[in-house]
């Protein structure tokens, strides 16, 4: 029987990968301090004494180098794990991921296992460039998969699943979610598919459909409605956006016939615009309203607390939105 | 085999004067470094206080080499200055209260709320505001020298960058470009060291950054940027070179971050000894004895600088903590620009 | 009056590009190849010869460099024009569009009008990178505009309207419109606003939606449905992807009821999800059946011919999914 | 100030002794640089006929400098070569009707039709398939250095890249982490003199770009690209010297260009004497002589090898013609890797 504990998301991470770099002598990790820093957010606290120079590297501020050695060493056998300092930067990386880790299997069909670490996410005035969720961008690139954990459960087991997939995983972490959320993460080997969604509340009368921060804005609407008038909110945690579970969202879908679909990355071309026009595409018949999005505006992330509580979703816009679509 | 020439200290009042200073510019020097090791330690307090979001960095140690670099700027030269550069927005003639209204993501900060921190800068003093992706506002300014270039204007750009941030791709295609044409810039290096908790030798494998340059066809030198005058005297020679037509020269101005990357850092991992050599050289300090000892500033002056600085700072701490926070509907504004925007002189 | 004259698409660029440069002495060109070879498709031949080596940069490789570059002497108030030498290479430009160009004026006022010449586009066994539409990943970005103009007439008014633009703007050049599509071009100065769709051919049963090659295919199965058995069908070139016309989208929405989004951009997050989501959210009770959308399908793009015809939309493609929707 | 060191041809037999070649390999060395040839002439024919889609490129001029580094390479050493370099395909041992299987976007070609002309290699000899985006291999060479130091494996990586290509941030990134870390690895710059239309100096503001190696922390070397022996002396060092725990290298193996950047272009930008010039230089008539001086190679062996080399090409070529084109439904496979295919001596 498995046992867990209670820990962070946080901790789930840190220990999903210092678990798997126990079992797995071929996992070694490259970022900017993530050595005798442990990480600008600590993830990796202890990995260098643990696991040596060798398997935890302090990279230089080389986000192009760190992604383009890490498809090297995976190509020769390794399973690397690197880290972007904080998601934002993996702009920086944009063309080692997009044309050469994500096309190289379809090429010429040699794998390229890697994971890229990707603290992301707002909401403590972190401005434009220490907020973003930049998963939109990679969700429109074939061959890589990309990784949005909300619980750390889900957290540990992503991030194991990540390391064994053999092919470019993205792991968003959303720092907002960090020390702030705690949860039961299973003792020992725990790895989480790629690609099933997970249904975190059920409900009859409308489906949420989100994933990563979301999920628990999402929850707090949820009860919000519940409360006040008895609304059943179902909401559907992706869990990974490439690849995502179209079947559990069409089956939501077809279940409340009303569907928002609710992220905190911006509006236009968000992975949100792909689930929406899917579900309008595969359950049109299904709808009982249109499908509505819930996401940042269109503008970078601004810095000050009360712009960027304008720009982040919050309870209330999902609340707003739950009532819109209950009544149409 | 380290190829880049190191700098000699300036040593006399001569060689001062040789380099274009006179007595109120010397006294300005120290004046822009105590305001701007003002700001950011008066910055710090506030952000203790929880009165700034976000996180907060600051540049102390780097106070001679920023301010000395501005100085040697004319004023329709531009600059792209970072993080640790509060001396060039300073020197360039920034209001300190406007600052601390950035600091404090209020409507008359520098991005308006916008953004944070020294994320910032003023267009019309000639400064470009640096995104977080270090370093890539180099080719941002090898293209301001591109423009002064092909209008023939006796223009010249300053670009920033610091040790860590000279891995990036961004650095090198902006110097090799720059050194293919020929280009009126001058590249520094603000070499403290460190790139957050990452030392040099894990950084590049070669003695001096400055050593790079040579390799794009131009002139690397390696400063003490502690000393002030130094760096005001190679930066003054650098900019100068570039305006004649000398093309690009790179300055690394060698200091020690003498606090952690940000604040919430306490920078256990830099050695003790290190930290204690160069509170030794603290450039303010050091400039300070040397301006006394040249009887160029007396106790008298010298206390009613302090007491002058001290009532800038209140009243500017004072005055963007009474500033409005922006409204949220500016959330939505500003994204894109309007036509009659370019409508400035620089735009015409 | 205005008069016109026929051009190839290509010819309209750059007269586009010849007249604006003699219109105005802060536009420079600047990239691989432009100046002596007169670019890899000889959209700049003579530039060179006219402009001299100031204002018709021929760069070493360094997209970011060329982006960057541009960015800093727009700031100076100059009007940069660069080229990708193919759009597949602004891969290793992202960073320096997403992160700098893209945001500077919503962070601290300052507008960086500067434009991204971007020939795109396959359909002549260019493989996975000399063929992609990237379109779809800097729709996301806001503070980017993005054209894609079909028509020679657009080619120039968008060209031309890029360059005034205060902003910086992709412009997508199709190259297999390049010399393959000619039509009447105004002599003379000719701007497009950017934002407005052109209604491509009118029709009452079903709209397709699409911008650039596209808008030729659609035409093509548009023809063929109509002789076949009558079947009208509306054409809205989009012209401009950021903004994007949703106005004259939802109107074509509304009249004809049933809509097929197409674009030669990969599935998955590409544009078409944005409109067929907005389109589903907005003209919900306009609609008589989901909102369709034809689209290679999420691979790189392969070489060899039989591929890459599986790969892009072609004709049939579209003609069955019209034969789908109108039988809805 | 030029700081790489430039090589000294290779004179002697004893030499080339001494670099570990004996006959049969000076012998192979020929017979490699005939194919590769062979390949592309053959190849551009088969283009003119309309067999083969897309553009295509060659690298004549540049046989010696490719075959010369991969004969240095050892059997376990892996290499990303760019595309001048078809003769590093044929020395490491690729098929010939592969190669042009893959010309003409057949189901046998290296890609599979997925990819076309020189976007190919075998990993299974160590080879690694370049992208368009040039030099985005670098990184990933220099990651393959780094798997090799971790796993205490005497391994060599080898990154090729063009002297335009040199300008991006890949190579600078690529190479500062590998000095940082003294990979064991050797960067090649196939300097060609060109990047498509634009010549060096507008590419680069130094002398010889093996000369910023030194501004990594390891040497660079100027070789003569067109004298295969010197090129296969110098990559010997390097490797071995790499293996060994020396570090990185960087070798600038000068040639010229002698075709259009692709087939489409006629090069009217190069300078006809230029061209004459290297043209006398040809690298496989050069080392022809040479084998004739020293009396490796008689008229006989010639023209037996000729005669072989050509039987080779038309079998392969008719091979390829013969040989299936991709099922549409290719198109829709291999987008993602399986786990099983993780599943070999290179990944557990
Ligand atoms: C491209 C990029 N990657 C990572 C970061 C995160 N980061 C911010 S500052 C910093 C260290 C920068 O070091 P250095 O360039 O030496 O400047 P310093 O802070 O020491 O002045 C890092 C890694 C960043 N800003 N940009
Ligand atoms: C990042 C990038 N930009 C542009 C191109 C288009 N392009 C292909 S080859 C080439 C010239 C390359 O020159 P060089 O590196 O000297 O190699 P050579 O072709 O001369 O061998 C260019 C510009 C490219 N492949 N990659
Ligand atoms: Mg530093
Ligand atoms: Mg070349």
């Amino acid at each position: 029987m498995t046992t867990t504990t209670t820990k962070t998301y946080l901790q789930a991470i840190s220990d999903g990968l210092r678990e798997e770099m126990r079992r797995d002598g071929r996992v070694f990790l490259i970022g900017e301090d993530i050595g005798v820093y442990g990480g600008a957010f600590k993830v990796t606290q202890g990995f260098l004494q643990e696991f040596g120079e060798d398997r935890v590297i302090d990279s230089p501020l080389s986000e192009t180098a760190i992604v383009g050695s890490c498809t090297g060493a995976a190509l020769m056998g390794m399973r690397p794990v690197c880290e972007m300092q904080f998601s934002d930067f993996v702009s920086c990386a944009f063309d080692q991921l997009v044309t050469v880790a994500a096309k190289q299997h379809y090429r010429v069909g040699t794998p390229v296992p890697i994971v890229v670490r990707l603290p992301s996410g707002g909401g403590f005035s972190g401005g434009p460039f220490h907020s973003q969720n930049p998963e939109g961008f990679f969700a429109h690139c074939p061959g890589l998969k990309i990784a949005c954990p909300a619980t750390p459960a889900d957290a540990k087991g992503l991030i194991v699943q990540a390391i064994r997939d053999p092919n470019p995983v993205l792991f968003f972490e959303h720092k907002h979610l960090y020390r702030r959320i705690k949860g039961e993460v299973p003792d020992g080997e725990h790895a989480v598919e790629l690609g099933k969604a997970r249904l975190h509340r059920e409900g009859s009368d409308l489906s949420i459909i989100t994933y990563g921060a979301m999920v628990y804005t999402a929850e707090e609407a949820a009860q919000l409605a519940e409360e006040r008038d008895g609304t059943s909110v179902e909401i559907v945690d992706l869990r990974t956006v490439t690849p995502w579970d179209r079947q559990a969202v069409l089956e939501s879908a077809a279940k409340t016939s009303k569907v928002i679909v609710l992220h905190e990355d911006t509006h236009t071309s968000g992975f949100g615009a792909e689930i929406a026009a899917t579900i309008a595409e595969e359950a049109f018949e299904d709808l009982d309203g249109p499908v509505l999005r819930v996401t940042a505006p269109d503008t970078p992330v601004p810095f000050s607390p009360p712009l960027e509580k304008a720009f982040l979703p919050q309870t209330e816009d999902v609340l707003a939105t739950i009532d819109k679509l209950a009544s149409y | 085999m380290a190829v880049a020439r190191e700098a000699a200290p300036v040593e006399s009042a001569e060689e001062v004067r040789e380099a274009d200073l006179d007595r109120e510019d010397l006294i300005q020097i120290y004046r822009n470094m105590l305001i701007t090791r003002g700001i950011e330690e008066r910055g710090h307090i506030l952000y203790r206080q929880g009165k700034i979001p976000g996180s907060f960095y600051t540049g102390r140690g780097n106070e001679g080499a920023a301010v000395g670099v501005a100085t040697a700027m004319r004023v329709d030269d531009v600059g792209a200055p970072i993080q640790r550069d509060m001396g060039v927005h300073v020197t360039r003639g920034t209001e300190p209260w406007r600052i601390f209204a950035q600091y404090m993501g209020r409507a008359d900060g520098l991005s308006a709320g916008k953004d944070g921190n020294v994320h910032m800068a003023d267009l019309r003093l000639g400064l470009i505001a640096m995104v977080s992706h270090l370093p890539a506002m180099l080719p941002v300014a090898t293209g301001c020298a591109l423009a002064f270039k092909l209008r023939r204007e006796h223009r010249v750009a300053v670009g920033w960058c610091g040790d860590g941030a000279a891995a990036r791709g961004d650095a090198h295609e902006a110097m090799n470009l720059a050194g293919v044409h020929h280009l009126p810039i001058v590249f520094i290096i603000d070499n403290n060291q460190y790139a957050y908790s990452t030392p040099n030798r894990l950084e590049y494998g070669v003695d001096h950054l400055a050593d790079r340059a040579e390799a794009y066809g131009f002139e690397g030198v390696v400063v003490d940027g502690t000393d002030v005058l130094t760096v005001y005297r190679e930066a003054h020679r650098a900019i100068e070179k570039a305006r004649d037509g000398g093309g690009p020269t790179l300055l690394e101005l060698v200091t020690l971050r003498m606090e952690g990357h940000a604040v919430h850092d306490d920078a256990f991992y830099v050695p003790r000894e290190l930290l204690e050599a160069y509170g030794r050289k603290d450039p303010i300090e050091r400039y300070r004895r040397w301006l006394k000892e040249q009887s160029i500033l007396d106790e008298v002056a010298e206390d009613a600088m302090s007491a002058d600085v001290k009532k800038l700072l209140n009243d500017a701490a004072r005055r963007a903590e009474e500033s409005a926070s922006p409204e949220p509907e500016q959330t939505l504004q500003g994204v894109y620009a309007e036509p009659e925007e370019l409508d400035t002189p620089h735009h015409r």
